[in-house]
Parts: structure tokens; sequence; C-alpha cells
């Protein structure tokens, strides 16, 4: 039932691809694209890292689905919270 | 339940009904980590709204952050994870060498992020650059502060497991105790990661 | 079964040194008691606030009895200042609901119950479960200590809007408003260390045969409280840490002249408060739930829908925030929004409601003292709910916004919801928590003065409200049309007083009963429940043997049986287990 | 003894309170006939030696029944509370030539900035009053309220409105009052230590009375700023 019973991710490969999402992140930043395609293009690249890292080190891509349904709980409130409160300011 | 209840550090294990199919050890630090989310959502969620309100004024983080260096350590801070996760797996085939070595090696990793965010800070106050300075300031300081915070607990953590590695406590297939801090672990880089992108370079 | 073997060693002969075994105890069961015994005392404090805030309504500007013991600052010449007023009420508020009602439900009732209902020997995490309770000492300490500092305890509300909170200037309060920032900072970590427990001893450690829907109601009850509060506190406190760094360090979250916004203030309170709210009913809707099957002697009436009722409040608990703030300048398009959530959020409270009812229709009512308290709940909340519909509705709620209406509100839910439930779980669990049964007929006195000061003093709170009164105002009678309303508010205080006094039946009782009452047995309620299977008090370890659960939770009154309960550990062949 | 609502004075208060009636109404039979039923089951299934209870574990049926009629309800309310809920709050909703006028609240008091005779604000001629508000009946007036230092509420009980003075914040208030007297506009956010005095006269005037005060006030600040009759504050 735990997680010996899965081969092992290739971590360095991981490793690997999370530098270069970083040193992509950087340059982005540096080549001072359009605003809105900067914040999109380094929002997606934030949420990939971060799914590389939860996925493979936390492993939950080989976690029981109902652990993943506790890790995935929180995420919707914390959008509505954020968005919900941006559109709460009165329009000018 | 012979192996299962050699669990360390519970006072008693009942057999489970089910459940998640997952240690005790693993569901509770899951559901703490559930919490940091929240936590950090309240902080990052701040910095998102107070710069929505705020819109142009918002000073440019490229002038007043140094990036590069905060590219590096989030590099170290990525290291200090993989090497975690190494020390994961050693532990799950019982390679105490290896155990060893990777946890050193977190600790250092940890350790070094820590230092050089100290060396930002004192940079960036000798600049003039203050908790007061503005919304900026003060949501930079709060966040970075209490991620700082989190890895400094992780690495005295750390340091505590590495302890327990040398004298042997993760021995014979033993590594529920180096998966449960581990999780912490790759959970406070999950966050860098996401503080990294909003704070200095969007 | 070595672990239970162990336990079993452990329940023959405890050798746990009297320090391990009744202070720094790692035993759920001591912790509840202990939890019990320091939420009763945060109560009596957050009482006696509530003496002095209904002394001043009532005759303002009159020397309070007393008073003349209070320093010159506080209250000249024994009446109580103005600025004394806003702290009388904050600190009411704070100490009710952060340091009595909630440690009373969840402290006292998840820790103690949890376990022993589902069968486990303990919690998953017994030391964490310890420092929860340690942790409540420093910060009901300093919170406590903010009575007595220099410039007085925070006086911004216990909702402590920002920036009459995050600038000493605009309140007067400095050390005050920081140790409240503390303590409430060292209850949110105490709070979630309780909470990781709750949730992974429900997830891993339920008995063989305790499947998801053979879980008690309040079983069920605790765990989605923990869920919510898991999920509610950590905000709270990254908001309070902001409130504290803008008073502290001269960081600007909440100041709007450099940018801060002090509506995200509120944003980010209620979004924690209003999850915080069922977190103080949902554990009193599941005491209540299984008080009221065993009183009843029948089934709890749909209990599938019982639960998924309580999983769609906590989730609609967390989309409703905004009705606190219907007029707080929030864009109304979104109030409207939130009006919708809120009206929705009535509806499984409703459900609750009728299958109570449907749960007494065709029972064979045994009216104890427990089942007094949870028939009162059942029939308070009625009012408590119905009287929030009210503020749901938008426009209504522009004119009861802010005064005594939302007042009447609170207490009918808080105070006849929860702390009746409260009531209810003392009276029930007692016998198994202290081996000794508490008087019956003095506890039916309790009740019936509770009941009826409790209505005499806050049904007239929505006249108050309807008429226009302010909550919160030092001195009703500077407003020409509220002097009239005047007279409800001395009928209100007096008996607030008696109602007050009333609870000495209940300490009474219940410290009498501590040392006089009649020896209990394992099951004095004829109750089918885990935790009624073993000694009273449980044995460290709490059973004997790991229990082996048959049946579903509520198995009152079978058909074809001698008994008129079928406890949960009976094979279904009859054979005793 | 008037122990009730304050008696309205302003276009909507009318309509706030029918809504609340209508409320009442509902969950007042509400609440008699489930307290009621409570007490009926209370006294007809007590306790009894020899009877049992019958063993009933629920009905989906009269489950569905008690979800869909109170829900029913309560979504009607929402689509009735709604219209008028915009209408009063919804900026772009106000009557477009309504006179305008800037509240600001501050630690503890109420200063209204009336436009003066040209009827414009941010003019020379405007003039500020301290905790009196003077209104025509039968006017529509949009207020710009703002705050200088913490959250107050502007809360006139007579007119039913109700709206937080948030600093930071420039919130649009439209009120039309409809009938002449005096009434009491009241701070309802605790605001500090002062808050409980934090009152202010709302005057409601006809036009020819209303004109009488402006040109008063004209001479007034012509020379020095006006100091408010009712500015004292404390306990009467």
């Amino acid at each position: 039932m735990e997680a010996a019973e899965h081969k092992a991710p290739n971590y360095i490969a991981i490793w690997g691809m999370l530098a270069i999402l970083t040193v992509v992140e950087v340059a982005i930043v540096y080549f001072r694209l359009p605003r809105r395609l900067t914040v999109v293009s380094l929002v997606f690249l934030a949420l990939w890292k971060a799914l590389l890292v939860a996925l493979y080190f936390m492993h939950l891509r080989f976690e029981p689905k109902r652990l993943l349904y506790i890790v995935l709980a929180p995420l919707p409130l914390a959008l509505i919270l954020v968005v919900a409160v941006m559109h709460g300011f009165r329009g000018p | 339940m012979t192996a299962h209840a050699a669990a360390p550090s519970v006072g008693h294990a009942a057999p489970a009904q089910g459940g998640v199919g997952v240690y005790t050890q693993k569901v509770g630090m899951w559901v703490f980590l559930v919490s940091e989310v929240m936590f950090f959502t309240a902080l990052i969620g701040s910095y998102i709204i107070l710069r929505w309100g705020t819109g142009a004024q918002w000073p440019d983080p490229r002038t007043v952050l140094a990036i590069p260096i905060t590219a590096l350590n989030t590099f170290i801070l990525i290291c200090s994870s993989v090497s975690m996760v190494k020390a994961y797996a050693a532990a799950t085939r019982d390679d105490q060498a290896g155990l060893k070595k990777w946890l050193l090696l977190t600790v250092l990793g940890g350790a070094t992020f820590v230092s050089v965010q100290a060396y930002e800070y004192h940079h960036l106050i000798e600049k003039g650059f203050l908790p007061s300075s503005g919304v900026f300031g003060s949501a930079f300081y709060t966040m970075t502060g209490f991620h700082g915070f989190h890895v400094t607990c992780g690495v005295i953590s750390m340091i505590w497991v590495t302890v327990r590695a040398f004298r042997g406590r993760y021995a014979g297939g033993n590594y529920r105790g180096v998966e449960t801090i581990g999780l912490y672990w790759h959970f406070v880089d999950l966050v860098w990661i996401i503080l990294f992108t909003i704070v200095y370079l969007i | 079964m070595t672990a239970h073997a162990e336990a079993v060693a452990h329940a023959a002969h405890d050798d746990r040194s009297f320090i391990r075994k009744y202070v720094f105890s790692t035993d759920h069961k001591t912790i509840g008691i202990q939890f019990l015994f320091l939420s009763l005392f945060f109560l009596l404090v957050g009482g006696l606030l509530a003496m002095g805030i209904r002394w001043q309504l009532g005759f303002p500007g009159q020397a309070m009895p007393l008073g003349g013991w209070l320093p010159q600052s506080v209250a000249p010449g024994g009446v109580v200042a103005p600025k004394t007023y806003n702290s009388l009420v904050t600190m009411h508020g704070t100490f009710m609901i952060f340091f009595a009602v909630m440690p009373l439900l969840v402290g006292v009732f998840a820790n103690y119950l949890i376990p022993l209902k589902i069968g486990a020997p303990d919690m998953a995490f017994p030391r964490l479960n310890m420092w929860s309770f340690w942790l409540m000492i420093p910060s009901g300490g300093l919170m406590l200590a903010s009575l007595f500092v220099l410039g007085g305890s925070s006086a911004a509300g216990w909702t402590v809007y920002a920036p009459l909170s995050a600038t000493p200037d605009y309140s007067g309060v400095h050390l005050g408003q920081q140790l409240w920032c503390l303590s409430i900072v060292i209850f949110g970590l105490s709070s979630l260390l309780g909470s990781v427990n709750y949730i992974t001893t429900v997830v891993n450690l339920r008995a063989p045969g305790m499947t998801w829907f053979r879980l008690p109601l309040s079983v069920w009850a605790l765990f989605i409280t923990a869920v919510l509060a898991i999920l509610a506190v950590p905000i709270l406190a990254g908001a309070v840490i902001m409130l504290l760094f803008d008073q502290t360090i001269g960081t600007h979250f909440f100041q709007p002249d450099v940018g801060g916004q002090p509506l995200m203030w509120q944003h980010l309170f209620w979004f924690f408060g209003h999850p915080e709210v069922y977190i103080l009913i949902l554990p009193a809707m599941g005491i209540a739930s299984d008080i009221i099957a065993n009183g009843a002697r029948k089934p709890i009436f749909g209990y599938s829908s019982m639960v998924y009722a309580m999983i769609a409040i906590a989730f609609l608990g967390f989309v409703v925030w905004g009705h606190h703030m219907f007029q707080s300048g929030m864009n109304p398009t979104l109030a409207s929004t939130f009006m919708v959530s809120t009206i929705v959020i009535a509806v499984p409270s409703a459900i609750k409601v009728f299958n109570w009812l449907g749960t007494l229709w065709r029972g064979n009512i045994h009216f104890t003292t427990p089942m007094l308290n949870a028939l009162a709940f059942v029939s308070m909340f009625i009012i408590g709910g119905l009287s929030g519909i009210f503020m749901a509705s938008t426009p209504v709620d522009m004119y009861i916004h802010g005064t005594y209406f939302i007042v009447a509100h609170i207490h009918y839910v808080l105070f006849g919801g929860s702390l009746f439930a409260v009531f209810a779980g003392i009276y029930f669990w007692y016998p198994k928590m202290f081996g000794r049964q508490m008087s019956e007929r003095w506890g039916k006195v309790h009740f019936a003065l509770t009941f009826v000061f409790y209505n005499l003093t806050f049904f007239p709170m929505h006249i108050l409200g309807i008429g226009g009164e302010m909550r919160r105002i030092y001195d009703p009678t500077v407003y020409d049309f509220l002097r009239p309303l005047q007279p409800i508010n001395v009928f209100i205080t007096i008996n607030a007083f008696l109602l007050g006094l009333s609870q000495l039946v209940f300490a009474a009782n219940f410290i009498g009963s501590l040392f006089k009452g009649e020896k209990a047995e394992r099951n004095p309620w004829r109750d089918t429940g885990l935790e009624w299977t073993t000694a009273s008090p449980p044995p460290h370890g709490n059973f004997a043997e790991t229990p082996h659960v048959y049946h579903g939770p509520y198995e009152y009154s079978v058909p074809g049986m001698d008994d008129d309960f079928l406890p949960v550990t009976t094979p279904p062949t009859g054979r005793a287990a | 003894m008037h122990w009730w609502f304050p008696s309205n004075a302003s276009s909507v208060g009318g309509q706030v309170d029918s809504l609340f009636y209508v409320i009442l109404y509902i969950t007042g039979a509400v609440f008699v006939l489930v307290e009621a039923g409570l007490l009926v089951f209370l006294v007809r299934y007590r306790r009894r030696d020899g009877r049992r209870a019958t063993y009933v574990e629920g009905s989906t049926r009269a489950e569905i029944i008690w979800t869909t009629i109170p829900a029913v309800i309560l979504v009607s309310l929402a689509l009735f509370s709604q219209p008028l809920w915009s209408r009063i709050k919804s900026a772009d909703t106000y009557p477009p030539n309504a006179d305008h006028l800037a509240v600001e609240a501050k630690q503890f008091e109420w200063r209204v900035t009336y436009p003066g005779p040209d009827g414009k604000l941010g003019t020379d001629d405007d003039f500020m009053q301290k905790d009196e508000l003077h209104l025509v009946v039968n006017h529509d007036y949009v207020i710009d309220l703002t705050s200088r230092d913490v959250v107050h509420d502007f809360f006139i009980p007579a007119f039913r409105i109700k709206q937080d003075a948030v600093p930071g914040m420039l919130i649009k208030v439209w009120v039309r009052p409809t009938v002449v007297g005096t009434y009491e506009l009241a701070c309802a956010e605790l605001c500090g230590l002062g808050h409980y005095r934090m009152r202010a006269q709302v005057v409601v005037q006809t036009d020819s009375d209303y004109a009488a005060w402006l040109r008063s006030q004209g001479q007034a600040t012509s020379s020095a700023p006006a100091a408010s009759p009712t500015a004292q504050e404390g306990t009467p």
C-alpha cells in the first residue's frame, strides 16, 4: 500500500526540468515582452513547476485518489477568496 | 500489523477501518499542509489584492529587488528539494550511507537559502527598502519573511532528522519519518516557486 | 494486535507519574477534561464582562455595584468609562467565541468523544494533542493579561475592524491590541494542532466495522468542524499577523493613505468568521442529534441526509462570508451573489430541524436533563435560524445590520444553540468523564431557570433592533429615537443578571457531583454508542480489547428485541460481545 | 411608548418595511408551525411505560418535501429582494438629476459639504457644516460618502439607509426624503471611544425653508466658518 510499490521517477530529470523552467522565467522578465503575455506565461510556468514538485517530489501521482481529494480541497476556496475580494471593491 | 505498528513517535496504533490507505503520519502531515496552503493564501492573496487595488503606482520589482541572486537562491532551494527526495529514495532502499549524505546536502541547501535571504534583507534595508516602504515593502517582507521562517523551521527539523539518521533510526526500511519531513520540505519549496514568480518576477 | 495488547497492559496497571497523568497528559480523556475546566473558566470571565455591558446599557451613567473597586481610569466613580465599555464589548465577544464556546465544543467534546466513539485507544498524535491544550494557556493568559495593561485591552470589537484596530492613534489602545493579536495567533496554532489530530484520527483510527456511515452524527460533526478549522483558521492567523505588523513594524496592509485596503481586513476576517460560525454550531448539532435519538429512543430520522446537510453547510459556509459586509462598501453586485448563497445555506439547516422533529415523531421521549437541553437547542436554533433570514435579504439587512437584531440573532445561535447543546453534552457525558452522575433534579432546575431567563434576556433584543438601536453603543439615551426603548434595556439587564445567577446552580451541581454524585454505571442512559461499552470513567487506552462494530449508531427500539437499544458492538446474532 | 420602527421618511423606506413584513409573516408562520409541532410531539410522544418508540429510519418523500418547500420560499425571497437592493445601492441606477452633497466622517463627527448657491461641489462657494444635514423634501440626493480615519457607518433610521464610510473609498449613497421633519443620523460601526456620541441632525425642509437656511449660511460662511448650533455633544 506504500510508495515502494511504484518505480521511482527519475528525480534528476525533474530537477533539470525545474532548473530550465527557472531560467526561462528569468529570461522572460528580461526580454520585456508585453505585460499581459509576461504575466500569463510566468503564471503558467510557475504552476508547471509547482505541479512537478507536487506530483513527483511529493509523489502525489502515486498516492491513493482519496488523499488527492484532501490535498485539492483548499485550492478552490483559495481561488474563490482572491477572485471575490478582487471584485469586491466598488468600480470607479 | 507488525511492520506498520513499528512506526515511531506515535503512542498507539490502531487497526484502521479503510481510511485513505496511507499511514497516519503522512495523513497528518498532508492535513497540516492543507492548512499551510490556506495560511499562504492569506498572504499571497493579500499581495494580489493589494496590487490589483493599487494599480499603476506599484513599483516595478525589477528596480527594487535583485533578481539574479534570488534566481540563484531559487535554484539552491530546488536542489535541496532534489537531495531530499534522493534521501527518501535512499531510505526506502535502506541505503544508510546515501540517506546520510543526501540529508546533509539538504540541510546545507536549506541553510544556504536562509543565509542568502538574510544577506538580501540586509542589502535591501541598507538601500532603504523597509517593511514600512509602502504596501510593496509590507507585503514583500511579510511574505518572504514567513517563507524564510518556514525554511528555518524546516532546517531545524531536518537537522534533527539527520541526527536520527546517523543514530540509525531509519534503518531497516523505516523511511516514514524521512518521507513525512520531506513532504514539508517540498511544500516549502513549492511555496517559494509561487512566491518567487509573484513577488520578484511579475 | 500488539498495540492493543500494549494498551490493555497500560489499562491494567497505569504506571504514569502524577504529572504525566493529570498535568502534561497525552491521554485524550484527560486533555478533554482539562479543556472543560479551562473553557468553563473563560465562560465565567466572558459572562462577567457581559454583566458589565448590561449594567451600563440598562442604567447608563450610574455607578456599577462593586464598580468602586475598579481603578479610576477604568470606571471613574464606579461608572463604566466609554473606552472601558468598548473593551468590555470586545473582550466579551473574544472570550466567548475563542476561549469559551469553541473550546467547549471542539476542545472538550472532540477530544473526549472522538477516540471513544470510534473505538480508538487514543488520538493519532497524542503529544500534539497535549500541545494543543497547553498552547491555550499562553493564548488565554495573554488575552487575560491584555485586560490589565496600560491603555487597556483591545476596544475595536471582536471583529477588530481595521484601521481602528491597526492604528493605535485611532483607538487609544497600544499594547492591548498587540496582545490580542498575539493571543489569537497562538490560539490558531492550538486549534490547528487539535484539528490535524481529529481529522487524522477519524480517517485512520476507526475500529473494525466502524464505516463512515456508521459514525455517530457527533463524530461526523466534529470531523467536519475540524475540516472547517483547518481551512479557515489559517486565514485568520495570516490576517491577524498582518494586523500585528501594521501596529508594530509599520507595514501598511490596512492603511488606506499608502495603498492599503481596510476592506481587505473585513474580507479576510469574515472568510474565517463565517466558517467559524459553523465551527460553533455544527458540533452542537451533532451532540444534539446523539442526545435526541437517545432521549426519543428512536433512530435519528434521515441519518444520511443529516450527514449530507452538514457537508453542504460546511462547503457553503465558505462562500457566504460577504453577507457580513453587505453595507461595507463592497460591490453591490457581489453582495447579490452572497445573498443567494446565504439563502441557499438556510436549506440544509432547515432539513436538519425537520429531521430532529421527525426523530421525535412517534418516539418514547424521556425528559432527562440532557434531553431537555437538547430540545432547547432545537427550539432556540429555529428562532436563530429564522431571524437569520431577515439579514440574508440585502435591503432588510440595510436597516437591521449593526443593530440589536444582529445581537439577538447571534445569541440565539451561539447561546440558545451552542451553549444549550454544551450543557446537554456536559450533563450527558459527565458520568462517563467523572464516573459520577450529576443531580437530575438540580439539572432540571438549572435548565428551567436558564431557558426562561435566556429568552427574557435575548428575545426583547429583536425589538430593540427593529427600533433601530445600534450595537456597541455606550449610552443609547444620547439618541432621541432610542430613548423610548430604554425600559426594554432595563428589563433585559435585570433578566441578564438573573440568567447569570442561574448558572450558580450549574456550578454547584457540577462541582458538588464531582465528590458527592451517585456512582455512575457503564451505560446510565441506555445508549447504543461505543463509549458506553467501556467503564465509567474509561481506563487509559479506553477499551480492554479492540471493539468490533456491527451496527449503525442509532439502533433504538429495534422491533423484536427485549431492550429498546442495541449497542453497536452487539454481534448480529444477538450474542453479547 | 414606541417600540417598533421609527416612522418612515424616505422613498425606499416603505419598500424596505414591506419586505421586512413579508419575511416576518413567512418566518412567523414557520416559527409557529414548527415550534407547535415540536410541542405536540413532546406531549403526545412523552415517555409512557410499556410503550415503545416506532422504529423509523427516515422517509425520502418527507425529506424531499421539506427540502423543496424551504428552498422555493427562500429563493423567491432572494429574487424579491434583488431589484430593491440594486436600486438603492448601485450607483448607475441613481437618478441623473440628483443634487450632490459630500459627507466626510471623522472621529467623532459628520462633516457635510454643501455645494453652495451654484449647486456644484468642488467650487469656491462650497461650505461645510458639522453634524447637520439639510435636505429638501421630495428631492433626490447623491451623497459622496468618505471617511478621514476609520470605518464609520452612515445610518439614518428614519430613512432605513445604512452605508459604511470607508477610508480610502468614495461611496455614493442615494436618498430621497419624503417627509418634512428633523431626524437623527447615527454612526453604526464601532469607531472608537466617542462612537456612541457620533450623532448628527438630519433636517428635511421645504424648498423655501431650505433656501432661507442657505442664505443664512452664506452670510455666516463669508465671515467665519459655520459654528453649528448642535455641535455640542453629550447626553441630553
